[in-house]
């Protein structure tokens, strides 16, 4: 069923008694040409576009809980493409290209909402490393603004200016981030593939692999054994412990993101503003929370909850940069766990074992990658070749040196 | 989260710095594998689901290594010892 | 007035007079603003998220999802807050809010009117068309409907803190259970922390007022708070809100100034606890539901309970003509306890066919029409305000008419389980009292009372006693339990009823959000029926109330959709806080200035003297300039301070390096293995440059070493590295080669360091040096590093060292006499003009000599790339060796340092920009490298930079552009060699 | 953002003199520069040897253990394994009164380091609790007791002294305002007396 202004009409005046599932709760059949495990918002994003851009209709993407239950529905939901290396910009700009006709593309209104993102800068050796982040995005065809203080004060002007320990000294904005609301853009996507044929079967958790000699033909899982002549995997932070079921080791590792919303508010933060001399980025969602975060706890783990250190780093920093929201509440608090990879970028890539393919290391900024990754994923089932704005995140890189280390901290995982 | 030094007692995580899996040995520089080995030494991670021997180092404390053993699902800490052995 | 003549704990000797949307009433203390309005017979205060439909008060705790108000003006106002938990105060001041023009003629109220299209997902459905009219118009609309309250109009004014507590057993709670458990624990003589979130401690004791022994509950209550509280072991904390179980710790908040107008002088507005104990009791009570029927919403609809606490406690009847809706018996009690508190109760609805005879014959006894196998199927309300005026009921499938202006309801009591929860735990549900029950809890937490599903009176006094003796007990302390005195036993029976079939009006599950049973009805259709799915589709529960009276209803809705249990169907994670806690207590009073602790220079106080301007540098505030009257801007100070060192002589204030001091006799075979150039070759007197790797081939850090004995070294690190390259050494030392004889010490703290640099600064250090000090080159020649006294016995080191490229020296003295150092090197070189610079001249100097610095050390750069290849030792290992080699690192192609000039030498040069070559597209393909630093070379009279270019080196001379679009710049510049001044280093030896 | 810290600037070490109401005086606070001050550190597996030679040479009891000892002018504070403050009681030259030890241990001159705090009064532990994370109970860390940790971002050392409630802390001279602005912020509230000794 298309969403359309005589549906909505049709129903309001018959008592919304005529929707229909948004997807099918598929039951699992024995064999597909692709099966996608993880219904997060890459898994679903890649059957779509493997379904629709590829013709490839043949497909499940299973997942052991519901769709939407991992980080695709735990993130602050910024989306953005102000990323700095080569290996990574020109993929988040095709990624920030896709939100931009992502709900004419699902019918869905997934809230896509370019208002702006604000990275500021405290310090001049600050103020250079975001020029060069800056010129690199124009050079990917990004939009970018390099702002000095009285330009952040004019977005802004609630901002400490003058009582601040690291004085704003100016930002980088980008015009075209902004947020998207995170579950309507799984729920978008999973309509929009099942619509095209995809199966999306819940409750089905991978237990092992089949394999015939080196490869992957298959997935044993709760819902019993289903074969495909590909795998691919968008596990997240459960990327380590699936892939260990095929005898891979992956450069990975899992730790806890923690992220917060606060009670409803009239309107406050109209863009996403992150702060420069902490951890600690913000933005309002359309129902008046201020939805914010900061850095990972820090140590490995599956646990989707955090601790209080960092709660306190978190409103620190907030408070530093918005002294005005010390008498809003915090409403809640939860954690995801992050697939941080060794450089801190991501990997999307075939593996060692043929038919099984791999999504993964999104460290914490998966959600803004979504679009980009299901498209580059599905590429890369579709042709066994790598998309044209994903061929830096190899698997090997590690092995070859070709690291995209934006933060420049190296193969510590907890730091990037 | 509260890490039981053996030398302070226990303190916040937040006095801590975190390094990671504490059950790799940096291999032998002069090992013909020598590329692959640290490859694998400075890349490649168990990650478990449970029991997990990390590093932390008690930088505001007594800036000794602790081996600490601790459940990734739960984040209870089974326990910890020093680097190398008390010197 | 409602107030009732004489029950209540408010204190009636002392008024209280406060305002609500501008109108004045006055109340007691001891009243929450809730009470206050009601005994003012206000009952319209608020309005709903969605509809803005009316809406009064529905509970008397923290579970309020409706009677929300902005409390305080200005930048104090606290929006969405609980009038049903503010404690009332002299003056207090609340606003309605999300209302407009007025709260009772509200213009978005006639979003009500389109309600049946805006059902559960409507937004997700629309808005689509045209594309670009989402963010110009639906959001902005959305946006500003959206929201409640309004933020504070400021910084705010009062201050937070933090604090820490240990304790062997955590209370939380001080209900019947908590009392008990506290008491049993702390006469055992255990460290107790007893907390409740509420002013007044005794829990329902004090709503309830049944009879413990012979006095009445709140009596027992204050009884036993007077004994806990003269025990020097135990801490009672009211006002105190347990919200959240972390690892081994719990966070709380003591709101230690909210119940008064502003917070007395020195004191904080609130305080932030967190508290470590060996074990918890939870002992946080039960939460009543109310019952999901068309027009429950109506302000006068209220719950059971809440009506039985504005009774007892605030001694305020809730209504003129009350009428009671159940499937349990606890609410046939309280209406048995408005009658006898005097309050006009009329009629009893329960949906089940029999009630226990006992409390039928109480009714009758009291004049209460008891209606069983009744429900209630609508309600009326006034045209303004939509007070309700009346009900619809069906009994047995026959219809009625009751006129009430207040409706209690109870659904049922849902054990506040949340803590429990918060560590994965998930809640099991008990079908005997339809409810959930703590199921996995957190290491060391126990649960007692109506929190674990416990409600009679004396089982709970028991479970308190028993579970507080236990924990003591477990703990090495010997307990005796406390005697437990007989209890007035209510029924409690329960049939789980949900919701009225067939009602009439919208029926709301959650208030705050405006989720209807249809709303679920809807996500029930579109697929959305796993808990999770649903409460995200249909929002109910996200409200600021965290579902607390919704939940339950909106999951038991669902099961009986989909057909499958409330316990198959599960429930939503509890998570913290357990209530919502204000940002400025989680940040205490590091804020503003003391966000971060401030590190000062030995040197800051003659710094500032000399009208030094200051910049954050980490941690630091350092000096960054010493502009002299009648100077332009900054760029002309830093000219001269860097044109005074190159002619004469300057000082800058290096200290803020780390400094670290190996000692043993391994240690020069330690610093061969974590640098790549060689150290244990150093000959003692002499220091070195060190470069030192990741493990992952790429520069960590650099800095100059010394050999001050043959077991002695000292290590200078960068200022941003200091804290890095410790622990990483520490690393080296205690895992990877223990066997290593090393101890380190860091030293930054103890030496301020100070540099000298200009061709006279070995005349002004010649003056400062205790007599027969050599300074001479023969004496001191470069990179000499020694130990020596200054300024009359002040015990020095002394490095010949540069980074500006001069003639220069370093001089380390104990940190109290840095001061006195830098006076004592200003009085030397008086007579040379000795200039004082800053990090800016500094800055400048270092990339006039092509020397690199933090832009350079970005964590992305290799020992080759920085032009450090040939230092590297092919002898030795050393950490980040193998590694390096890889072909991404070791690429001769990748990005190399070498200097630019602008080719029109007016234009200025700007770090960030990126290199193309001439002609070729801008582009990510053509992207050749970036500036990483530059500077105004007063030398040369134009800008001059380093930075990262592919095959740098080898392409000295050619043009290449640089793009800088975010700010306007593209022009051409030529490839030099980055020694701008003194390639030869020849002003370095002489 | 604490009232009694808002007219005083992070650059200069806050005055002398009472903040808080008038009236109460919770806590009191002497800021000193240590008389002599060296950390110790035993070499490789010489720890054993280290104690005797303190026991002889010094007749100090070096405990291994974040405790205290103290012996003829002399206070031993452990801070980590084989580690230790020395502070002396009165200014001298510690390297070379420790030169006994020095074939058994690192010895390192710290007496610039750092500056000492020394706190007491009835409200000395409600102040502390703002920012000390470690259990300050008497049954816990009786005096004699010591520890290494972090208060409100700042690294200190610190014990409990023999006695009454006196602690004494020290921390590193670049971060002695900002402690002391911490002392100030926590323990304004109970009546502070900040006061330079020496």
């Amino acid at each position: 069923m298309r969403y359309s202004f005589l549906s909505l009409l049709k129903n309001g005046l018959t008592g919304q008694a005529g929707w229909k599932p948004a997807w099918r709760d598929a039951a699992p059949k024995p064999a597909y040409d692709v099966i996608i495990v993880g219904g997060g918002g890459h898994g679903l994003a890649t059957a779509f576009y493997l379904a629709s851009e590829h013709g490839i209709r043949n497909i499940a993407v299973i997942e052991k809980g519901h769709i939407g239950s991992g980080n695709a529905g735990r993130n602050t939901t910024i989306i953005r493409s102000n990323y700095l290396l080569p290996g990574n910009e020109p993929f988040y700009e095709w990624s920030m290209k896709l939100w931009e006709g992502l709900e004419q593309a699902l019918n869905y209104n997934a809230m896509v909402s370019q208002r702006g993102i604000l990275n500021l800068y405290h310090s001049d050796a600050q103020r250079d490393a975001y020029a060069r982040r800056g010129n690199a995005m124009r050079l990917a065809g990004a939009d970018s603004e390099l702002l000095d203080r009285e330009g952040v004060r004019a977005m802004y002007p609630f901002l400490d200016f003058d009582n601040a320990r690291f004085p704003i000294q100016g930002g980088l904005a980008q015009r075209r981030g902004g947020t998207a609301r995170h579950d309507a853009v799984v729920w978008g996507y999973a309509r929009a593939a099942d619509q095209l044929g995809v199966d999306i079967v819940q409750n089905c958790e991978v237990t092992g692999f089949i394999s015939e000699g080196d490869a992957i033909v298959g997935v044993e899982t709760s819902r019993g054994a289903i074969r495909a002549k590909k795998v691919g995997l968008a596990v997240a932070g459960s990327s380590s412990r699936v892939a260990k079921q095929a005898g891979l080791r992956l450069p990975m590792e899992s730790h806890v993101l923690q992220a917060f919303v606060s009670e409803g508010l009239k309107p406050v933060v109209d863009g996403v503003i992150t702060f420069g001399a902490g951890h600690f980025y913000i933005s309002q969602s359309d129902k008046g929370g201020l939805v914010f975060g900061g850095d990972i706890d820090g140590y490995n783990s599956y646990a989707q909850r955090g601790n209080l250190p960092v709660v306190e780093d978190v409103a620190e920093s907030g408070m530093a940069l918005m002294p005005r929201i010390g008498r809003l509440r915090l409403l809640r608090m939860w954690g995801g766990i992050m697939d941080m990879s060794m450089d801190g970028s991501p990997i999307i890539d075939r593996t060692p074992r043929p038919g099984l393919y791999l999504n993964s290391g999104w460290c914490y900024g998966g959600f803004k990658a979504t679009p980009a990754s299901g498209w580059c994923f599905a590429h890369l089932l579709a042709t066994d070749a790598p998309h044209a704005t994903g061929t830096a995140f190899k698997l090997d890189r590690f092995r070859t040196g070709h690291l995209i280390d934006e933060k420049g901290v190296g193969a510590q995982p907890n730091l990037h | 989260m509260r890490i039981p030094c053996p030398y302070c007692g226990a303190r916040d995580a937040s006095e801590f710095a975190y390094l990671g899996d504490a059950t790799l040995t940096r291999p032998d520089p002069a090992a013909p594998d020598a590329a692959d080995a640290f490859h694998d030494y400075v890349y490649l991670r168990d990650n478990p689901a449970g029991a997990h021997s990390e590093w932390w180092y008690h930088s505001g404390g007594c800036r000794r290594w602790l081996k600490v053993t601790r459940d990734t699902t739960s984040h209870a800490i089974a326990g910890a010892e020093l680097a190398g052995g008390a010197k | 007035m409602s107030r009732l003549p004489s029950s209540g704990l408010v204190d009636r000797t002392r008024p209280l007079n406060f305002s609500f949307d501008g109108k004045n009433y006055r109340g007691f203390a001891g009243d929450t603003l809730a009470s206050a309005l009601l005994a003012n017979q206000v009952r319209l205060v608020g309005r709903s998220f969605k509809y803005h439909r009316p809406r009064g008060i529905l509970t008397a705790g923290p579970e309020e999802p409706n009677a929300l108000v902005e409390l305080r003006s200005g930048a104090r106002r606290e929006p969405n807050t609980r009038a049903t938990v503010a404690e009332l105060y002299d003056g207090l001041d609340a606003t309605s809010q999300n209302r407009w023009p007025s709260l009772a003629l509200d213009a978005l109220s006639l979003n009500g009117l389109v309600a049946p299209f805006l059902g559960a997902g409507f937004y997700y459905k629309t808005f689509m068309w045209p594309a670009s009219f989402w963010e110009k118009l639906y959001e902005p609309v959305i946006r500003r409907a959206a929201g409640l309250g309004r933020a504070a109009e400021g910084e705010d004014p009062d201050h937070y803190e933090k604090a820490n507590a240990f304790c062997d057993v955590l209370v939380i709670g001080a209900g019947p259970a908590g009392l008990m458990a506290a008491l049993a624990a702390g006469r055992a003589g255990a460290r107790v922390i007893l907390a409740d979130e509420d002013f007044l401690a005794g829990g329902r004791l004090n709503s309830d007022v049944a009879r413990i022994g012979d006095e009445p509950g709140p009596a027992f209550a204050a009884r036993t708070v007077a004994e806990l509280a003269s025990l020097p072991n135990v801490r009672i904390m009211t006002r105190t809100s347990v919200f959240g179980v972390y690892d081994g710790e719990y966070g709380a908040v003591e709101r230690v100034s909210d119940h008064l107008a502003t917070p007395a002088p020195f004191q904080p507005r609130q305080l932030l606890w967190k508290i470590t104990a060996k074990r918890a009791i939870l002992c946080a009570g039960a939460t009543e539901r109310p019952i999901v029927f068309g027009g429950n919403d109506r302000p006068g609809v209220m719950l059971a309970g809440a009506a039985r606490s504005y009774a007892n406690r605030y001694g305020v009847a809730v209504g003129k003509s009350v009428a009671f809706f159940a499937n349990n018996d606890s609410a046939w009690t309280s209406a048995f306890d408005l009658k006898a508190a005097g309050v006009n109760v009329t009629t009893l609805i329960d949906i089940r066919r029999e009630v226990a005879p006992v409390l039928a014959a109480r009714a009758k006894a009291l004049g209460i029409d008891a209606r069983t196998d009744t429900q209630v199927t609508g309600t009326t309300g006034q045209p303004i305000g939509g007070g309700l005026t009346g009900l619809a009921i069906r009994t047995a499938g026959h219809g009625g008419r009751i006129a009430a202006d207040t409706l209690a309801m109870s659904g049922g009591w849902s054990p506040s389980v949340h803590l429990t929860c918060h560590h994965g735990g998930k809640p099991v549900w008990r079908d005997d009292i339809a409810a959930f029950v703590p199921g996995g809890i957190p290491p060391g937490m126990t649960v007692a009372g109506a929190a674990r599903g416990t409600y009679g009176l004396g089982d709970i006094l028991a479970e308190g006693a028993r579970q507080g003796g236990e924990a003591a007990g477990d703990l090495g302390f010997a307990a005796s339990l406390p005697a437990l005195p007989p209890t007035e036993e209510t029924p409690a029976g329960i049939t789980a009823f949900w919701h009225v079939q067939g009602s009439k009006g919208p029926a709301f599950v959650d208030q705050q959000n405006d989720v209807t049973a249809k709303d679920l009805g809807i996500a029930f259709k579109e697929g959305f029926r796993a808990v999770e799915l649903m409460k995200r589709y249909t929002t109910l529960g996200m409200a600021t109330d965290q579902g607390r009276t919704s939940n339950v209803n909106g999951l038991a809705i669902m099961a009986e959709l989909t057909g499958a249990s409330i316990m198959e169907t599960g429930t939503t994670i509890f998570r913290p806080p357990y209530t919502p806690v204000s940002l400025g207590v989680l940040g205490g009073h590091h804020r503003g200035k003391d966000f971060r602790p401030t590190r000062l220079t030995p040197t800051h106080a003659w710094a500032a003297e000399r009208g030094a301007v200051f910049i954050e540098t980490g941690p630091w505030l350092r000096a960054q300039y010493f502009p002299k009257a009648g100077e332009a801007d900054w760029l002309t100070t830093v000219n001269r301070e860097v044109k005074a060192v190159r002619a004469s002589v300057g000082l800058i204030d290096v200290s803020t390096f780390g400094k670290i001091d190996l000692q043993g006799p391994d240690v020069g075979a330690f610093l061969d293995r974590v640098y790549i150039n060689t150290f244990s070759t150093l000959a003692v007197g002499k220091a070195r440059y060190g470069v030192m790797l990741r493990e992952d081939g790429i520069v960590m850090d650099d800095g100059t070493t010394a050999r001050l004995g043959p077991e002695h070294y000292v290590m200078t690190t960068t200022t941003a590295n200091a804290a890095k390259v410790y622990q990483h050494l520490e690393f080296c030392l205690q895992v990877l080669w223990p066997e290593l004889d090393v101890t380190l010490a860091s030293v930054s703290e103890q030496w301020a360091q100070i540099a000298i640099a200009g061709p006279r600064s070995r005349e002004v250090l010649a003056r400062v040096v205790d007599a027969g000090v050599d300074v001479s080159n023969e004496g001191l020649p470069f990179m000499g590093a020694v130990e020596r006294t200054v300024m009359g016995g002040v015990k020095a080191r002394l490095f010949r060292l540069s980074f500006s490229g001069e003639l220069g020296y370093e001089i380390a003295v104990p940190a109290r006499q840095g001061e006195a150092l830098a006076r004592a090197l200003m009085a030397a070189g008086e007579e040379f003009g000795i200039t004082p610079y800053g990090i800016e001249a500094l800055g400048v100097m270092r990339i006039e000599k092509g020397h690199v610095s933090g832009n350079e050390l970005s964590g992305q750069t290799s020992a080759g790339d920085l032009g450090f290849g040939k230092m590297a030792s092919t002898k030795k290992d050393y950490i980040g060796r193998v590694l390096a080699a890889r072909p991404g690192i070791a690429d001769p192609e990748r990005p190399c340092l070498i200097g630019f000039k602008p080719v029109d030498p007016s234009q200025r040069l700007r770090a960030g920009a990126h290199f193309l070559k001439l002609g070729a597209p801008a582009d990510m393909a053509h992207d050749e490298g970036y500036m990483t630093s530059v500077a105004h070379s007063p030398h040369l009279g134009h800008w001059i930079g380093l930075g990262l270019l592919k095959n740098g080196p080898q392409r000295i001379g050619e043009r290449v552009r640089a793009y800088d679009p975010v700010r306007g710049n593209d022009f051409e510049v030529e490839v030099c060699s980055p020694g701008f001044i003194d390639p030869n280093g020849e002003r370095l030896r002489g | 953002m604490t009232s009694a810290l808002d007219a005083l600037p992070v650059t200069q070490m806050p005055p002398d003199g009472h903040y808080g109401p008038a009236g109460k005086h919770g806590v009191t606070a002497r800021i000193f520069d240590p008389p002599a001050l060296a950390t110790l550190a035993a070499r490789h597996g010489a720890g054993a040897a280290l104690s005797a030679a303190a026991r002889v040479e010094l007749g100090l009891d070096l405990a291994d253990a974040p405790r205290l000892s103290r012996a003829n002018g002399l206070t031993a504070i452990g801070t980590g394994p084989g580690r230790w403050f020395l502070l002396a009681e009165a200014p001298e030259d510690l390297p070379a009164h420790l030169a006994a030890l020095a074939p058994h241990a690192a010895i390192t001159e710290q007496t610039d380091a750092m500056v000492g705090f020394e706190l007491s009064g009835p409200h000395v532990r409600d102040l502390l609790a703002k920012g000390v994370t470690v259990d300050l109970d008497p049954s816990v860390f009786p005096p004699g007791a010591a520890a290494t940790s972090n208060v409100a971002h700042i690294n200190t050392s610190f014990w409990r002294e023999p006695g009454d409630e006196r602690f004494v802390f020290l921390a590193g001279r670049s971060y002695a305002v900002a402690f002391a602005r911490f002392l100030v912020a926590s323990g304004a509230a109970f009546g502070l007396e900040l006061v330079h000794r020496g």
